[in-house]
């Protein structure tokens, strides 16, 4: 038994007490209201692991560089750059009009600080890995700062799209998850976090110093666990965003003259993942038995349309490998397998050496039709002789069970990607979100090629041998990928949504 | 309490909206639909006459396999029309993606430049009657693309048409193009890719311009040669509102084949806002909420006056929707045509029907996701591009060609970036 | 219409009992039930109910989520009368310094609302039925207790029980016999009755809210609503047969408890 | 006359404590017989019905008892229920009630268990008796039948009634019947007839009369002279607590206390009408 976690009384009592005001509350004219399953528990890039927190890190925080409306890299805290001769160097010299929200200017002291922070292996960031490829940082003077690369980089600023956070907020030159920062953030962004409120919801005010004002002036995000309710909020006026609309509802709101639709396609994919640092979830033959339990499109069914996906990218992904077949549910093949993996079928339930083979399943409680999954996954593999139990885990329970301790043995979750659809960190050995502990030379060279390679095709083909080797390891189940689309009132104007930051041109946006 | 509950009632209730010009409705009254609702046999009769399951096909978007299901005649002739649209919205597409893919790999690495690619992403721009500036490329190079806009212009391509990185198959497009043959070869049909003697795979660049153009002119042979039919059979689920429309788009020297631009007489009486000549998403929307006011009361009415089998015919084959997609499509392509890339992506958005999004339907035609493909290119979205096209695969696997060609691009661009992923 | 509540209730609290002892004996599995291709079948083809959204038998689950609060109620209904009957007695029956002793601890355990106590009994102890059912039981105890004691107090100091000691009847038998079975078992199985409404409707809310009652697969009236609620072209039944049920079960337990009058006071 | 089963000697009840303490009954004694009926008569609050609470060990006053010694003798051994430890207290009034001392309570209704039907209460009293192994007539083995025999018309009816809807004098018949079917070697009768029309007064206290005639021993309170010069074998007269005067036979008359001739003297004033 893990231990469970103690969620504060007046926590609990919200959804009793709260839910009827929840539709009450009123907005000021220029305020954006959006409706997120769950709230981030801490408001610090460097620990971000959820698109809710990387959707409020784009509000409050800015990178060096960022995209333009066409996604191509502009510069954002930086001003300009020069690239050295061999393309290992960079001087980057920073805007001299960008300001924390408490006044202060941002210098090379903060950049240094955040790259180091960052790489710094006691602070255990989530985003380690996209400072990787950066030796060293230092400061030239109060607005240069120079990288110094690992390797020769074409195009560094590509790379430089990590949020910068104030030295002078932290003690020392470490970052901690718990540091106070978690809840009272300063950054340099357009909005400014005003307060985090008890009901999980978040507020953040226009920060008016800012170059670039922005047209809204306050942008709140509240919490709305019941899923039920975030459509009929936003048709009552009571939202004026949602990020992602159930498929349930896309009729009714498309059919809807005051809200509209955008498609917010981030490269999204779910997956069964299975902990291979647990028996017997090493050994491949039980994992490539219960894969063959599992019939995919009818755990699909009943959630909504998607595509079913044979490996970790969309289907239409360049590097999606169409030439792999997918698993076939096939009972006499688990069957087999399990025999081949020492176990004997008695009775209701498969056994080695006395031991019943069970799963537990884990999921995060706001992952939006996780339920139905579960319970028809439960149900398959209850039929075939392997008793299921499940976890709906909130999201301190989540981060501490899978992405500190790896205590699970089976977890349905979503991965989302940026328009790289860079699946490194999840199937490297040394990848930072790789919390399944997939191992494979094979994998990891393949990566490691489509990392270095200057060939569009040659890339393509590495991910896509990829795709075929994490098929046949199978450390994951891999589900689909469903339609996404993020709902706004009309009244919101001039929106364009960035295709995975969602707010990133959020300065344009005004009310009318 | 109660003053409560009436206070919810009122505020749930429909909200009156301003209306468009009186003069509107009657614009309308004179097009298709009204015809279909008030007179539902001449519909029918119609679809008997010239294949029921032709249209049905046709009416659910699945140009290839209406093609198969029309027997010869006004059908026939109709569906080559949409063919060469779509086919017309590709070659657009695929003269916006070698280009780029040219360049951001030539960029990358110069050796490319010695290959095949430059020469291929020129002629994707010939076929679509781009001026391109063929001097830096080699002289073999320059000879057979020169045949290009000879082809389009009406010339035969040479008999011996051959560059050292061509083979038949573009080739076979060129002669396409100029009218002397009406297809490809069996061998080049297929999503295979050119056999080329470098490395790497690449594609035939002219497929769908020469795709167009045969169709164009099959259509054109077919409205010929049953020249005084129904003219519902053009007007029905097509771009044109009314017969008026239809013939403002004859006048186009470019000829019905040309993608149709839906600025006909009909939407001029409704006297929508402009979207203005800033590439402003917001405007774009306005005027699409303009047009959705005018059609949402007309709508109303056309049900009520309906005769009960017409009024059945229009809420179940979705004719206003659908009509309305087809006047958002013509506005995207000519958002596009005028460079307002991020307008015609919020035309395309508000056209696609979500609750079958990645499918081809009724509202979601072949075109909208070819021209969202482009839209997205324009705007950056390399890789969303990709994802606009997956619905069209099933029923036009050429398609995967250009997918491939622009999953390369996506690639190229996303090389030096690095990828961020989150949950959830 | 108190003769037609209490017998209307009576009815549904008996058919309560029924379904529960039905679904304990006929082991109902709701993993097994699940089938896709038979989801949110209308009643008829879908069996008395239809079928949720996952295909499940909502009959079936209608009757198997009896579980999820008949257990509960009656171990709170042990756990309040362990609580509240034996001060209760004490109280009433000797009165004095004992009595203001067992007031003051209920007064403690009372200051606190039901609810609160329930729920904060659930975040320490986590959110099993039994923690429920415990918190619930000693939230409704004091109650009892009170009820029970002044009764009790009432009584103690009648004729009629000076009478029965004298004839012999021992002080234990006394109390627990005439005093508290035959005066006050009217008056326990009513605060009983509320307790279960109580836990019914405690047990429904936790549950449809997700995260502290009764979690997917088992059933319960309150996660069978929250899994229907807002699902398009659903089973109406789905999600109205256990709103209805919860509805029925807490107004048939309290119009039960209100119409329970003693045989014998005027 | 035969040795007294019952004596008690210096019986002082005390209610409250401190400067609150009443004395109620101060010295209090009396000795009584099987087949003797002994009338105790006084004055309201003379502390008749104290004295005869404590011989059942039913005062209800705190601290009640507070010295005193009462005897009991049961045929084959002798209680003293006021001495030694509570354990032992308690195992003398569990001998003596019920099955030696038997009473008859004063307000007859409010001795009625109101929640439970009066046959329900007629039987418990005979499971009580037969637990103390006191012998029951073929006869009488049900409920109605005691009713019966307590002058009660139509006794199955009224054992299925509830003690409010009875009548008062149905209800005091009810607490015979309860007195009767325990069968208890003595019944310490408080005031059995107040209330009670004068034709129901004769009636029960020909049962009380034909108690004695089979070997029960009576106390009787009372302020009705009537009632003592009919049945009394000795008067007690009580005054503030204590017995004043103790005199044999039925007739107060010879009394020459105050308290007595004032008794005498009321009763004599409201004319007498009652025989």
């Amino acid at each position: 038994m893990h231990p469970r976690p103690l969620p504060s009384p007046a926590l609990l009592l919200l959804p009793l007490l709260g839910l009827p005001a929840l539709g009450l509350g009123m907005a000021w004219a220029d305020e954006l209201r959006y409706a997120e399953d769950q709230a981030p528990a801490i408001v610090n890039p460097l620990f971000a692991t959820t698109m809710s927190e990387a959707r409020v890190h784009e509000l409050i925080f800015e990178g060096l560089y960022t995209d333009d409306k066409d996604l191509a890299t502009r510069p954002d805290l930086a001003e300009s750059a020069q690239l050295s001769e061999d393309r290992r160097e960079m001087t980057i010299l920073l805007r001299s009009d960008a300001t924390w929200h408490d006044g202060r200017p941002v210098t090379a002291d903060d950049v240094v600080f955040t790259i180091r922070a960052m790489k710094d292996a006691a602070t255990a960031s989530t985003e380690q890995g996209r400072v990787d490829w950066i030796e060293s940082a230092t400061a030239v003077d109060p607005t240069s700062v120079r990288l110094r690369f690992v390797r020769p980089e074409a195009r560094p600023e590509d790379k430089l799209f990590f949020k910068i956070l104030p030295a002078h907020a932290f003690e020392g030159a470490t970052v901690k998850r718990t540091d106070p920062f978690r809840s009272r953030p300063i950054g340099s962004g357009p909005f400014r976090l005003e307060s985090f409120n008890e009901d999980g919801s978040i507020r953040m005010g226009r920060y008016e110093e800012h170059r670039d004002r922005a047209g809204l002036g306050t942008v709140t995000m509240r919490e709305v666990s019941d899923k039920n309710y975030q459509a009929k909020l936003l048709m009552y006026e009571s939202l004026e965003a949602l990020v992602r609309v159930l498929p349930r509802d896309l009729a009714v709101l498309q059919a809807n003259r005051k809200v509209e639709l955008y498609p917010y396609q981030t490269n999204s994919w779910w997956y069964l993942g299975f902990n291979l640092e647990r028996k017997p979830f090493d050994d491949a033959r039980v994992r490539g038995a219960i894969s063959r339990m599992i019939d995919v499109e009818a755990l699909l069914a009943p959630i909504g349309t998607g595509d079913t996906l044979t490996g970790p990218f969309v289907r239409s992904s360049p590097f999606y490998n169409h030439k792999v077949a997918p698993y076939v549910a096939d009972e006499a093949a688990a069957a087999a397998l399990l025999q081949e993996a020492g176990y004997t079928r008695s009775g209701d339930s498969w056994t080695k050496g006395g031991k019943p083979l069970t799963l537990r399943v884990s999921a995060h409680k706001s992952l939006e039709s996780a339920q139905e999954v579960v319970i028809n996954l439960q149900s398959q593999l209850q039929g075939q002789g392997i008793p299921v139990t499940v976890d709906f885990l909130d999201e301190a329970a989540w981060r501490s069970a899978i992405w500190r301790q790896q205590d699970y043995d089976l977890i349905l979750s979503q991965w989302s990607f940026d328009r790289n659809e860079d699946v490194r960190e999840q199937f490297h050995s040394q990848g930072s979100r790789n919390f399944t502990g997939y191992q494979s030379a094979e994998a990891d060279r393949l990566l490691d090629l489509a990392r270095d390679s200057l060939d569009p095709q040659e890339k393509k083909q590495a991910l896509r041998d990829l795709h075929a080797r994490v098929h046949d390891d199978m450390p994951m189940v891999f589900l689909w990928t469903l339609d996404s689309y993020s709902a706004m009132a009309v009244d919101v104007r001039n929106v364009v949504i960035h295709p995975f930051y969602f707010f990133t041109w959020a300065t344009d946006w005004s009310m009318q | 309490m109660l003053g409560g509950l009436l206070w919810l009632a009122v505020g749930c209730g429909p909200a009156a909206e301003p209306t468009v010009a009186d003069g509107a409705p009657a614009a309308l009254d004179a097009g298709w639909i009204s015809q279909v609702v008030t007179a539902p046999a001449s519909f029918t009769a119609l679809v008997d006459r010239t294949g029921r399951e032709g249209w049905v096909l046709l009416h659910q978007g699945r140009l290839t396999q209406a093609a198969r299901a029309f027997p010869d005649g006004p059908g026939r002739a109709r569906i080559a029309l949409e063919q060469a649209w779509l086919s017309q919205d590709l070659a657009w597409l695929a003269a916006e993606a070698w280009p780029r893919l040219a360049d951001a790999w030539v960029a990358r690495d110069p050796a490319i430049a010695q290959g095949p690619l430059p020469a291929l992403a020129a002629a994707s721009l010939l076929a679509t009657g781009a001026p391109v500036d063929l001097s830096a490329l080699p002289a073999d190079d320059q000879a057979w693309l020169a045949a290009i806009p000879a082809a389009t212009a009406g010339q035969a391509p040479p008999a011996d048409l051959r560059g050292p990185d061509v083979d038949g198959c573009v080739a076979a497009a060129i002669a396409m193009l100029g009218g002397s043959a009406d297809d490809l070869p069996p061998a080049c049909a297929a999503d295979a890719p050119l056999r080329l003697d470098t490395a790497g795979s690449f594609y035939d660049p002219l497929r769908f311009a020469a795709r167009a153009a045969a169709a164009g002119r099959q259509a054109q042979r077919g409205s010929g040669s049953d020249g005084d039919s129904d003219p519902l059979a053009l007007l029905l689920f097509g771009p044109w509102w009314a017969p008026a429309d239809l013939d403002a788009a004859r006048q186009d020297p470019a000829g019905l084949g040309a993608a149709p631009a839906m600025d006909g007489p009909t939407l001029r009486a409704l006297a929508l806002p402009e979207a203005g000549a800033e590439d402003l998403p917001q405007a774009a929307r306005e005027r699409v909420r303009a047009l959705d006011r005018a059609l949402d009361d007309w709508e109303r009415a056309q049900a009520q006056a309906a005769d009960p089998d017409g009024a059945a015919l229009l809420t179940d084959l979705a004719l206003v929707p659908q009509a309305r997609g087809r006047v958002l499509l013509s506005w995207a392509r000519q958002a596009l045509a005028q460079d307002r890339p991020h307008q015609a992506t919020a035309y395309l958005m508000l056209a696609h029907d979500v609750e079958q999004a990645r499918e081809l339907g009724p509202r979601n035609p072949p075109s909208l996701f070819a021209l969202a493909a482009l839209a997205a290119l324009r705007t950056g979205r390399t890789r969303e591009a990709l994802d606009h096209l997956d619905p069209l695969l099933a029923e036009h696997p050429e398609v995967r060609a250009l997918a491939e060609t622009i999953g390369d691009l996506a690639v190229l661009e996303g090389m030096d970036r690095q990828g961020d992923s989150k949950e959830n | 219409m108190t003769r037609a509540v209490a017998w209307g209730g009576r009815l549904v609290l008996v058919a309560i009992a029924l379904a529960w002892a039905l679904s304990l004996l006929a082991g109902y599995d709701p993993v097994a039930d699940v089938a896709p291709a038979r989801a949110s079948l209308l009643p008829g083809p879908g069996g008395p109910l239809g079928t949720d959204h996952m295909g499940r038998s909502v009959a079936w689950r209608l009757l198997t989520a009896t579980q999820a609060f008949v257990g509960p109620g009656l171990l709170a209904s042990l756990v309040a009368l362990a609580v509240g009957l034996p001060g209760g007695a004490l109280a009433g029956y000797l009165g004095g310094p004992v009595a203001l002793g067992v007031r003051y601890a209920w007064t403690v355990v009372g200051a606190l609302p039901r609810l609160v106590l329930v729920l904060l009994a659930c975040s320490i102890y986590g959110a099993e039925a039994q923690v429920l059912a415990v918190a619930a039981g000693v939230s409704f105890g004091p109650a009892l207790g009170e009820a029970v004691e002044a009764r009790l107090a009432e009584l103690r100091g009648r004729e009629f029980v000076l009478a029965t000691r004298a004839h012999g009847v021992s002080a234990a038998r006394t109390l627990a016999w005439h005093l508290l079975w035959v005066g006050c078992r009217a008056l326990v199985l009513r605060q009983l009755l509320f307790l279960l409404a109580f836990v019914l409707v405690l047990e429904t809310s936790l549950s449809y809210i997700g995260g502290f009652g009764i979690e997917e697969p088992t059933p319960s009236w309150g996660n069978m609503l929250a899994f229907e609620f807002g699902v398009h072209d659903g089973n109406p039944w789905a999600w109205a047969a256990p709103a209805l049920a919860t509805w029925l079960g807490t107004a048939a337990a309290i119009g039960v408890a209100s119409t329970l009058r003693e045989r014998g006071r005027g | 006359m035969a040795e007294p089963w019952i004596r008690l000697e210096g019986l002082r009840v005390v209610a409250g404590d401190g400067a609150d303490a009443r004395v109620l009954v101060d010295g209090a004694g009396l000795a009584l017989a099987p087949g003797e009926v002994l009338a105790l008569v006084g004055a309201s609050g003379s502390g008749k019905t104290q004295t005869v609470r404590a011989c059942l060990g039913l005062v209800q006053a705190r601290p009640g008892v507070v010295a005193g010694a009462l005897e009991v003798h049961d045929g084959a051994r002798t209680w003293r229920p006021y001495q030694g430890e509570p354990a032992v207290r308690r195992a003398a009034w569990r001998a003596l009630r019920g099955r030696v001392l038997g009473w008859l309570p004063q307000e007859a209704r409010a001795s009625l268990d109101p929640l439970r039907r009066i046959g329900a209460q007629v039987r418990e009293v005979l499971e009580l008796r037969r637990r103390d192994g006191l012998p029951l007539a073929a006869d009488r083995r049900d409920a109605a039948d005691w009713l019966a025999v307590a002058g009660l018309p139509e006794p199955g009816r009224v054992a299925g009634l509830y003690p409010h809807e009875l009548s008062g004098g149905m209800a005091q018949r009810a607490c015979l019947a309860l007195a009767l079917a325990r069968g208890s070697r003595f019944l310490l009768a408080d005031e059995p007839t107040t209330g009670l029309d004068p034709t129901v007064q004769r009636a029960l206290l020909d049962q009380l009369g034909a108690l004695r005639g089979e070997g029960c021993g009576l106390l009787l309170v009372t302020h009705d002279l009537g009632v003592v010069a009919r049945l009394a074998d000795a008067i007690l007269v009580m005054d503030g607590g204590a017995v004043v005067e103790r005199l044999a036979g039925g007739s107060l008359h010879q009394a020459t206390s105050a308290p007595a001739r004032a008794l005498v003297q009321a009763t004599l004033r409201q004319g007498e009408a009652r025989p």
